[in-house]
């Protein structure tokens, strides 16, 4: 399945792109499937998800945890916890 | 009156204040936050998600409307480039009743730093250039909002 | 800085700001209190005991600049005859730390309603003229900051 | 001994004026007996001081008790609870 992925803060910086579309083997169920693959990709992803407990998410605008299933999602957002404000 | 704006341009407080006291209101309480030049800050930048950022701050705008009585509530954020003065944050709440108005004010720039989709990263007049880790305080400060 | 001032004539509240914000901090409130026209009111009046009006505000900024740590503080109340829509009351406090700036102005707005010898008199448009009476819900809120 | 009294709000307009200097009688001891001196000498002391609770009491600036003894004042406030802020 094909879907867009944006980085953002520090995970854009080491992954070296704001945003780019992917396709995804289908086995990967969830949100920490996913950060596993992209950390076996290369090396930019090795780096940015080597602690994925760092990472935070939103599938469509919506914030979700580490088991969210990717099924249906059109854009997934990877980010370090918000500092804002 | 809700206005919300997530901006990159300086934000200007006094047109700010007029558009909001246009109506005339019993209590308006305010916040401002400004860059803080400490530790030889010379820049900092916000990082957002637009569509999540402006989502964030409606949310938390109508949360805000819904809760109490008011008159007129305005919410403004800066976004990407800013130095060390320059307003970062605009809240003001407007109510028939000071409490109301109070009230609203710190929950609005309590919810703010932990509900809103923005990263910051500081730069240094020595070159080190680092991303604001997120604090415990913040979200301890947000959740006293969350019954 | 701390600034206070009781007077007849109308608050600037543009003017104060630019004086309070000389300095630059990192996080100011601000509380603005207006006369409300409920009810048909036409005129309100506030009485003042001029020397210990003066001193009850100058003792209030002081509690606050001792229990909070403020770059700049304003109070200013304005007495005698006001319309509705005049700025009674307004509360400036700016901080390097954003939740002392918010305490430190509720606690000043809060305890202004209790400990400063002032006496309000309505006038209503069919030509009724009433001396407010003390309200129960000021003194509840202002003994919060007791402790 | 001779002081000077200033009432305040409505206290003021049912004495009729802001500020009066007085002669007291030496007996008057403390504040609850100078509201009931006041009561006693005209109508318009009757009116003002006709429910005594309804009343504060400044001496010289400072916020006084009914059993505040008068000795050594100079000048006493009488007022209503404060409405202000």
């Amino acid at each position: 399945m094909a879907l867009t992925i944006s980085y953002f803060a520090w995970v854009r910086e080491q992954m070296g792109v704001a945003e780019e579309v992917v396709e995804l083997p289908v086995e990967l169920a969830d949100l920490t499937a996913l950060l596993a693959w992209l950390a076996a990709r290369d090396g930019r992803g090795a780096l940015a998800f080597a602690e994925p407990q760092r990472i935070r998410a939103a599938i469509d605008g919506v914030m979700m945890g580490p088991r969210a299933p990717l099924v249906g999602a059109r854009e997934i957002a990877l980010f370090p916890p918000v500092t804002g404000g | 009156m809700i206005r919300v704006a997530v901006q990159a341009a300086a934000i200007d407080v006094g047109a700010e204040l007029d558009l909001h006291d246009a109506g005339g209101h019993g209590a308006s309480a305010s916040f401002v936050g400004r860059v803080r030049g400490d530790g030889g800050l010379v820049e900092l930048f916000l990082e957002h998600h637009p569509v999540m950022t402006e989502a964030g701050l409606g949310d938390l705008a109508h949360a805000a409307a819904d809760r109490w009585q008011l008159g007129a509530l305005t919410l403004i954020h800066r976004v990407e480039a800013m130095a060390p003065g320059d307003t970062i944050v605009l809240v003001l709440a407007s109510s028939p009743h000071r409490s109301e108005a109070l009230a609203a004010c710190e929950f609005l720039i309590d919810r703010l730093k932990t509900d809103v989709m923005l990263w910051k990263r500081e730069t240094f007049g020595d070159g080190r250039v680092t991303w604001v880790e997120a604090r415990e305080g913040d979200a301890v400060r947000a959740e006293r909002w969350a019954r």
